[in-house]
């Protein structure tokens, strides 16, 4: 029992339960901040990992990013602070019996079929992952990359399109 | 190495999916639905991560499609958050019960 | 040379990019009438076309990432087919519409990403078109900016596609988890029919079903089509499902090869339950969008029968019918548009004494769902009967006995609006609509599909060769 | 000749409607295909005399196959026997007909005669087609018109039963698919599945796929030509529809079912037939007497025809199921009969309906006295229908009874008798039916100042009555020339079970 | 035979004036159609009268015996190698004396109507239907095959249906021509069984050679025939007994008469043609035809005689009590068949125990002249009084002398007053039933009693009784063309009994001897002037004793008068049983079951559509939900279905 396994638990601990906290809080701003901090544990998960490159890409893109325009969503859409909806509670029930059947049906098949770990050490440097993202041989990641690009370009004309306030509706 | 098998880091991310999807089945304002997916994208994310690491480490397309997750995450989330915008102006209200004109 | 082979292979990506290009510079330049810009994008698209059929060639780049062979190029000049007979039918829709090149710039994005998807020799490759056809799509839904209608359907889109691709994300990393590789030739051989496989499996076959709106993964379909613009729903029902029904049919085929036992009964429960679900469903459909929907639900239930076959008949039989079902579908969403973008009714009601004021149209109508419902001697009966016969060569006659017999149910509802066109009498029918040539044109090249595809019985052969055997 | 032909004219026939302008274009378009079919069937009959004279002993003649979906060996394979034969010029006799009884049909008149000839086209494809997908595909050419004169053209509850006869059609050819598709799949003719019903017929099909797919085709069929339980379309669909559609239905629609049963069903799985004859035979019983008892309470004259039919092509069924020559070759003569005498049953009960606007019996009356030429018509189809020595109604049904006589097994004379009272029923209700609509006093005022039949009617009623008494009075001539395709399939059905 | 092949125009000379004058005679020569008609008759009357001199005295007879001659014959429709109809002619000396019966007496109604149907608008069609029915009775006579004799019997039904229904408007007279057609079609049911029956056993439907076959013991045929049976009876047996039923209903036997008063409706000419001399005795023709199988088989003969007696008496006691003049003479009719009928029941074969058949073709022949006689004399009547009923008529006899007189000699005919016709072959009858049967000739005797007394009761109360009230108008008693046929006719009633019947006509063509016993003769006889002189007594003059009679006689007389209730129970058969208890409910279960079910089918769908649309809530999450249910439900199924 080291000190690297507590650490382990502790994360997933912080992630499960700040997670958990997330989706059932019922002011939505401060679930948004559940969800920053869980977000930040999947990052520690990471480094505990040893894939930090990953690491900080979760830090900068969903702390950075997604977590802020969440925010910015809720004070758009939302006066800060006010009490949610209460779920429909049949709903919540059927879907809490469900949700825990299927971790249970999930993991116990997954928990079957153990994965033996092997023992090649694994040390992700950031030159290799840059190295292979834009190589075009056997596990070269530039198609993906160029085809992520047009993604974001059409994601982000379709966003203006839609959320731009147009002149019509407004007078 | 430390001692950590597999399955526990597995168990985390299961444990973490189906809690988002348990977000996504009960709460009722879009926001937070589309917070509950993003939990279920990192624990996909944990997924991906941990094979790559515990049982694959060769190559690393585990980490790769990790990434490649996270930014389609990004690009999800804003086009719905536009939409959810688009939606509240029309609907002024965010709350999916709202928006069930569609339906039979 | 790699460079050369590569602007071969990618040609039809390439012809799109640069088509999107094109549209972001008219874009910031100084902008056009519309009309014109109709005109010339319809050219580019027709352009994009043919150059789909110049210089067809095989092989695979970046490492199976992407691949491409006679079959794909066919397939992806289909699609290309109707993206263009879509475009030209929304030109009444377009003509007066602010965001047009934005309009055409998603569509065209999304077209790509389900020509990676097709072409795709890899899981995340795949991933990423599937992404790229699904969100600029859920935009594209929201595109009639005004309607509380269209905005609520976005929102069912994006966040139900979330969840599915979420599923399917988890599906493929347990199947990562389990061979190690992404890459299709390399999965195939670790694929074994043991629980957490099967689990994967689902997993993914639901993500596949969640596109193409195979029940019970179908919900979200009736009321995107419903409040989405005509346009963008003719192009969900025809050229997303066919794009992901492409897809299906190789991957069940090459990849998932070993589960073959397993995804046959498995097609047989969807497929049954589908077929059930639209009939019943598109019985009571008043709102001509969403009957479509149901009716097209039904549908993919058949090609699920004809993609059981599992046999080089299956694969020639479910790129056949996606054919004929482009044009047939799309003859009526060609009227259905016309009709919305021009009266603003969309309800079977209002075609009550149709054909009264608009002869011309109530037959297109009438034709295209005789195709639709199976009726010689339209294309869609070849269709159905080569479907339902790849079905039968497994030796499933119970299948085969339902899905005919729900062919009859099927007749019920397309007769129903038939019957409302010609039959129902109306006080105030619609007005007669003046129809520009664009649509009219894009009409009359359905109706030639209609009637040729079917009779003509080299274009099936011509398939046949290009299908990849089980 | 090339039998191509009956499809393109009518084809170029529809294609010229759609050109026309105007009732009085369309209609002399209209017969004038009519007309050319009509000549072209006699010249098929004059140069199959010529082939058979000149001892051309092959079994289908003027054959003509083109590969139409070479990868599923489906072919377009058309050629004619004694029996197609006789169904063509059956059905040029009632296009024909069809066409000059609707001759005053003004509203939407080119969408009329346009479907009408298409339908004709259909019948055509299905009578000369020898491939099961050319055979089915025009089955269901022939559904969809239907639907559409009924429903647009149609009386009383139009709607209802275009929808209801197009459903069961529809799912009875539904049926019929799944019995083709196990044929074609437990075919093997060189390694390959087939469509090709010559090939077929030589190929014995395995005895347990038989009795599976031989009630699929069966009753697909059967429904087409109203096998009970499955004929409810019949009355609601005879009635609803305008003259001209209901001598289709009647007169041809009902045949496809009949020679399928023969051509596909029995023919192709003859073990089956054997096997089953005995179902065939109680639901053709049932039909016969349970369709004339059905009659004699119908008060509405088409309702009473339609009726009729069923009880009618009770008897072909019947002639079927007993799976002797005689009895055979009783059935095609009966559809053939049948179907000249109910188009022109429907032709005068039409023409009465057009003058007086009423079908029910009770309200006609004494029709004699104004319009005698019509009435005699209305006669003559009643007295052809009650089985009239001169006409061809007697000859078929005393060819299957005779048939069905020779099948020794007490069971089947009991149906045989039964089958022979129906007769007697038979009589009771057409004399009713003429009884108190044609004869006795004029009951309607208005009905004196009505005028008689025009050229046109009359000219309908002398081809159909052609047809009728010359089949009557010459039956040699239709026996001699279906009788050789009624051995072929006999022989096919294997065991000798031929008139001693 | 090449030099009887004349005779074909004998039965085609009627048709060809039926087609001409049915479809062009209304049109072009309404008014000479009774001339053309008439000559075209005229035409194959002679042409049988020559057959029937060549025939008979010429070259019909080879060694004492006359042999059957087959001058024409044509396959018309062969169902295989040895079953097929064919149409031919046959000439025997039965088909022969026929032909000259038909052919003559139909001659003798055209020239009767000529008159009588003056000024009819229908006058041709009037004339094609009478020569439709003359070609179809011709043809059976001659047919050469027992499928050919069903055509030409369905023919003759309907063409006699044709002509009762002539007068169309009258409610009565349809009514009545379609009660006369669906009582024989029922009948022809069992002839055509029949005619199943024998001819699957007989491996054939041509007469010479069934008869040849069924009459010789040793042909495998008849074995098969014998041998199997049906409800302990044999397939022979059953067979002739329901080719009789098909004869019983032409010839209106018991119980099977009903539509014969009825069809009464008709044209009197029409009546005297068909339900006097032709097509009534179709039926004895037919047993007659086939009466070398009869005789093999008792049974059939024992049925054949009961109900032929029976029909006898019946129809007699019911003719004393009607009074429609033309009802009696129906009556008359069914019961002098009936005498032929048990004659040929009692009859046997060859030689002496062949009388039988020779005495009743022998009725048959002079049955024809005096009863269409009388038909046209009450032709005559009616056409002067215009009325059917005896109450308007008496004393005629002053207006009408020479109808009188034709009736008179008919009256006599039929009582079988020597030397009249009926005398002659009567007399045979009884001759032949007393060897035979004491109980039918004791039945025979006392019917020919109440035939003389009925007869003249209809003689007396038309010409005699009171004296006639005519209102002044015309007082003729018709034109010539009238007056000619009746006095040919009586000639005939007064002659025919002179001809050698017994020398042509015999159950095995050789001659027979046959003599006049005086003691014999004398009872019947005496009969038949007893019964006229009560008739005498009670309908010379007006007087109440009539009544007194039918008072005393109460039900009974009520029962006779209105025919013993056959009709009634008929009526309530057919309405109620027939329609109410099985027609009905078959179009009822039709409705509402069998048609209720595809309804219901349609409709369930709908209900269950309507049912399930929950499901598609609009809630995206339930969506999801479903969606994962989904997922979790199908990897659950196989995981558990493959491991």
């Amino acid at each position: 029992m080291n000190s690297g396994t507590i650490l382990f638990y502790i994360i997933s601990a912080f992630i499960l339960g700040t997670g958990a906290l997330a989706v059932t809080t019922g002011k939505i701003f401060r679930a948004a901040i559940w969800l920053l901090f869980c977000l930040m544990g999947i990052a520690a998960l990471y480094f505990w990992m040893q894939v930090e490159f990953i690491a900080a890409v979760q830090i900068i893109i969903y702390v950075g990013g997604i977590v802020v325009l969440i925010i910015f969503s809720i004070f758009l859409t939302q006066k800060s602070g006010e009490e949610m909806l209460k779920p429909v509670l049949k709903r919540s029930l059927f879907s809490l019996f469900a949700v825990c059947f299927g971790f249970a049906f999930t993991f116990l098949l997954i928990y079957q079929y153990g994965f033996h770990s092997g023992s090649i050490p694994f040390q992700p440097g950031v030159a290799a992952i840059g190295t292979q993202m834009l190589s075009t041989t056997e596990h070269g990641y530039i198609l993906p990359f160029e085809v992520i690009s047009i993604l974001l370009l059409a994601a982000m004309i379709g966003c203006i399109v839609i959320a731009m306030k147009n002149k019509q509706t407004e007078e | 190495m430390n001692g950590i098998p597999l399955t526990h880091i597995l168990f985390v991310s299961t444990a973490l999916f189906f809690i988002g999807m348990y977000g996504f089945f009960t709460r009722r304002n879009m926001i937070t639905i589309l917070m509950s997916v993003e939990l279920i994208l990192n624990s996909v994310n944990i997924n991906f991560v941990a094979f790559n690491k515990y049982l694959y480490p060769e190559n690393l397309d585990g980490v790769f499609f990790t990434i490649f997750i996270i930014t389609i995450a990004a690009a999800e989330a804003a086009v719905a958050i536009a939409i959810i915008i688009n939606l509240y102006r029309s609907h002024h209200s965010v709350d999916v019960e709202e928006a069930g004109e569609l339906k039979y | 040379m790699i460079l050369n082979d590569f602007f071969i292979l990618m040609k039809q990506e390439l012809m799109l990019l640069l088509i999107i290009f094109i549209l972001l510079i008219l874009k910031v330049g100084k902008d056009r009438s519309n009309e014109s810009l109709l005109h010339l994008i319809n050219a580019l698209l027709f352009l994009n076309l043919i150059s789909g059929f110049i210089m067809p060639a095989e092989g695979m780049l970046f490492g199976n990432m992407f691949k491409t062979n006679a079959l794909i190029t066919l397939e992806k000049n289909i699609l290309n087919i109707g993206v263009l007979l879509i475009s030209m039918q929304s030109y009444s829709w377009l003509k007066n519409h602010k965001h047009l090149s934005e309009f055409y710039i998603l569509m065209l994005s999304t077209l790509l990403g389900m020509f990676y998807m097709i072409s795709s020799g890899n899981l995340l490759m795949f991933y990423l078109g599937l992404e790229l056809s699904t969100i600029p799509l859920s935009a594209m839904a929201n595109f009639d900016l005004e309607k509380r209608a269209s905005s609520e359907a976005a929102m069912k889109l994006i966040i139900s596609s979330a969840f599915s691709s979420g599923l399917l994300l988890f599906g493929i990393s347990l199947v990562y988890g389990i061979t190690g590789s992404l890459n299709f030739t390399e999965i195939t051989p670790y694929l074994t029919a043991g629980p957490l496989q099967i689990f994967a499996f689902v997993l993914l076959i639901a993500g596949f079903s969640f596109k193409i709106s195979v029940a019970p993964f179908h919900f979200w379909t009736a009321d995107v089509y419903e409040g989405s613009p005509v346009a963008v729903t003719s192009y969900l029902s025809v050229i997303s499902k066919g794009a992901v029904l492409f897809v299906f049919v190789s991957v069940l085929y090459t990849l998932f090869k070993p589960l073959a036992e397993l995804w046959y009964n498995i097609l047989f429960l969807l497929s049954v339950l589908t077929i059930l679900i639209g009939n019943l469903f598109a019985i009571r459909q008043n709102n001509f969008k969403r009957f479509l929907a149901f009716s097209s639900i039904a549908q993919v239930g058949f090609i699920l029968i004809g993609i059981s076959g599992s046999s080089q008949m299956g694969t020639a039989s479910v790129i056949y019918f996606v054919l004929i079902y482009i044009f047939s579908n799309l003859g009526a969403f060609g009227v259905v548009s016309l009709v919305s973008a021009l009266t603003g009714n969309e309800n079977i009601s209002d075609y009550k004494g149709f054909y009264k004021t608009n002869p011309m149209l109530s037959w297109v109508l009438t034709i295209a769902l005789f195709s639709l419902a199976g009726v010689p001697p339209t294309a869609g009966f070849f269709g159905k009967f080569f479907l339902l016969i790849a079905g039968a060569a497994q030796g499933n006659y119970i299948l085969i006995t339902i899905a005919a017999l729900n062919m009859v149910v099927s007749f019920y509802y397309y007769l129903r609006i038939v019957r409302s066109i010609f039959m129902d009498s109306n006080e105030q029918p619609m007005v007669k609509l003046y129809i520009p040539w664009m649509p009219k044109l894009a009409l009359f090249i359905c109706l030639a599909g209609i009637v040729v595809i079917g009779l003509w019985g080299t274009i099936y052969e011509y398939i046949f060769s290009l299908s990849t055997g089980f | 000749m090339n039998l191509n032909l009956l499809l393109l004219i009518p084809m170029l026939t529809a294609i010229a409607i759609l050109f026309c302008k105007g009732l009085k274009q369309v209609r002399m378009t209209a017969l004038l295909g009519s007309a050319l079919q009509f000549i072209l069937a006699f010249f098929l009959l004059y140069n199959f005399y010529e082939e058979r004279t000149a001892g051309n002993i092959s079994q289908m003649l003027f054959e003509f196959n083109y590969s139409w979906f070479a990868p599923l060996n489906i072919n377009y394979h058309i050629g004619v026997d004694g029996i197609s034969v006789a169904m063509i010029l059956l059905t040029a006799f009632v296009v024909i007909a069809g066409v000059l009884v609707s001759w005053t049909m003004d509203s939407l008149s080119k969408e009329f005669f346009f479907l009408l000839i298409f339908l004709s086209m259909g019948a055509y494809g299905f009578f000369i087609s020898l491939d099961l997908f050319t055979l089915f595909f025009f089955l269901e050419v022939a559904v969809i018109p239907k639907f559409l004169l009924i429903g647009i053209w149609g009386s009383g509850p139009k709607e209802y039963s275009a929808m209801k006869l197009a459903l069961m059609l529809m799912g009875g050819s539904a049926l019929v698919f799944v019995g083709l598709s196990g044929i074609y799949f437990n075919t093997n003719i060189g390694g390959l599945h087939s469509f090709d019903l010559v090939q077929i017929s030589k190929f014995r099909i395995p005895m347990d796929a038989q009795l599976l797919f031989f009630p699929f085709a069966f009753v697909g069929f059967g429904i087409f030509t109203a096998l009970f339980p499955f004929h409810t379309w019949v009355p609601d669909g005879h009635s609803s529809a305008p003259t001209a559609a209901s001598m289709f239905l009647a007169g041809i629609s009902m045949k496809l079912g009949g020679y399928g049963c023969l051509r596909v069903a029995t023919y192709l799985m003859p073990d089956a037939a054997h096997a089953y004859s005995g179902i065939i035979i109680l639901l053709s019983t049932i039909a016969i007497i349970y369709g004339a008892l059905a009659t004699m309470m119908q008060k509405d004259l088409k309702y009473i025809n339609a009726y009729s039919s069923i009880s009618h092509c009770g008897f072909v069924l019947l002639g079927i199921g007993m799976l002797t020559q005689t009895s055979i070759t009783g059935a095609v003569m009966q559809m053939v009969s049948h179907g000249l005498m109910t188009a022109l049953f429907f032709a005068a009960i039409g023409m009465i309906y057009s003058r007086t606007h009423t079908r029910m019996v009770a309200q006609l009356g004494g029709l004699m006295k104004v319009m005698p030429f019509i009435s005699a018509v209305f006669i003559i189809a009643g007295l052809c229908s009650l089985g009239l020595p001169g006409f061809s109604g007697f000859v078929a049904e005393m060819t299957i009874f005779m048939g069905s006589w020779q099948n020794p097994d007490p069971m089947y004379r009991l149906a045989t008798i039964l089958a022979c009272a129906s007769i007697v029923v038979t009589a009771v209700y057409i004399l009713r039916a003429a009884g108190s609509a044609v004869m006795g006093p004029i009951t309607d005022s208005h009905f004196s100042e009505l005028t008689d039949a025009r050229w046109n009617e009359k000219l309908v009623a002398v081809i159909l009555i052609g047809g009728i008494v010359v089949i009557g009075v010459l039956p040699f001539y239709l026996k001699d020339l279906i009788t050789p395709g009624t051995q072929e399939i006999l022989l096919q059905t294997g065991q000798a079970l031929m008139t001693k | 035979m090449s030099i009887y092949s004349y005779i074909a125009l004998i039965p085609l000379a009627p048709l060809a004036g039926f087609v001409i004058l049915g479809l062009f005679g209304r049109k072009y020569f309404n008014k000479s159609a009774g001339i053309i008609g008439t000559c075209i008759l005229g035409l194959s009357a002679f042409l049988s009268l020559a057959t029937a001199f060549q025939y008979f005295f010429v070259d019909g007879k080879k060694d004492g015996i006359f042999h059957q001659l087959i001058p024409l014959k044509y396959s018309w429709l062969q169902f295989s190698p040895n079953i097929s109809i064919d149409m031919g002619a046959v000439l025997d000396p039965l088909s022969v004396m026929m032909l000259v019966v038909v052919s003559f007496v139909s001659l003798m109604v055209h020239i009767f109507s000529l008159g009588y149907m003056k000024g009819e608008d229908r006058f041709a069609t009037y004339y094609a239907f009478l020569s439709l029915f003359t070609f179809s009775m011709l043809g059976l006579v001659l047919s050469i095959n027992i499928f050919q004799i069903y055509m030409f019997w369905e023919l003759v039904g309907v063409s006699s249906f044709l002509l009762i229904g002539y007068y169309y408007e009258k409610p009565a007279a349809v009514a009545a021509a379609k009660k006369a057609f669906i009582v024989t079609r029922f009948a022809d049911l069992g002839f055509l069984i029949g005619i199943l029956i024998l001819s699957f056993h007989a491996e054939t439907l041509d007469f010479q050679t069934l008869i040849s076959r069924l009459t010789d013991p040793q042909s495998s045929q008849y074995l098969s025939i014998t041998t199997a049976s049906f409800f302990g009876i044999t397939m022979l047996t059953w067979g002739l007994v329901l080719v009789f039923i098909g004869g019983a209903g032409k010839s209106a036997m018991f119980p099977l008469h009903i539509w014969l008063p009825d069809a009464m409706e008709g044209p009197t000419p029409v009546s005297a043609l068909i339900h006097a001399a032709t097509m009534v005795v179709a039926g004895v023709f037919l047993v007659a035809r086939l009466f070398p199988v009869f005789v093999f088989d008792h049974a059939a003969l024992f049925v054949v005689t009961y109900i032929g007696a029976f029909s006898a008496l019946l129809a007699a006691v019911i003719a004393c009590a009607q009074t429609d003049i033309k009802r009696v003479l129906a009556y008359s009719t069914m019961s002098q068949i009936g005498y032929m009928m048990f004659a040929l029941g009692v009859s046997g074969k060859g030689g002496e125990d062949g009388l039988g058949y020779m005495a009743s073709m022998f009725h048959l022949f002079t049955h024809a002249f005096f009863k269409s006689l009388l038909f046209l004399g009450a032709g005559a009547v009616i056409h002067l009084v215009h009325s059917n009923d005896m109450k308007d008529m008496g004393g005629l006899r002053k207006y009408m002398p020479i109808t009188h007189i034709t009736f008179l000699i008919a009256c006599l005919a039929i009582a079988g007053i020597p030397p009249f016709a009926g005398f002659f072959s009567k007399e045979e009858i009884l001759l032949a039933t007393f060897h035979a049967n004491k109980l039918v000739f004791c039945i025979a005797l006392f019917t020919s009693g109440l035939t003389a007394f009925y007869m003249f009761r209809l003689y007396f109360s038309i010409f005699w009784k009171k004296e006639a009230l005519l209102h002044g108008e015309h007082h003729n008693e018709g034109t010539l063309s009238m007056k000619i046929p009746l006095l040919i006719l009586g000639s005939c009633a007064l002659l025919a009994g002179f001809v050698p019947i017994s020398s042509l006509v015999t159950s095995d063509g050789a001659e027979l001897e046959t003599h006049i016993n005086i003691l014999f003769s004398l009872t019947p006889v005496l009969f038949g002037i007893a019964g006229i002189l009560l008739a005498l007594n009670l309908y010379k003059t007006e007087n109440d004793k009539p009544q007194k009679i039918a008072n005393v006689m109460g039900g009974f007389y009520k029962a006779a008068y209105k025919k013993f209730y056959i009709d009634e129970i008929y009526l309530f058969l057919t309405q109620k049983i027939i329609f109410n208890l099985i027609g009905k409910p078959a179009a009822w279960f039709d409705k509402n079951i069998v048609d209720g079910i595809i309804n219901k089918m349609a409709g369930g769908t709908a209900i269950i559509s309507e049912q399930i649309k929950g499901i598609q809530s609009g809630k995206v999450q339930a969506y999801a939900l479903y969606f994962f249910l989904g997922i979790i439900g199908l990897s659950a199924l196989f995981i558990y279905i493959l491991n």
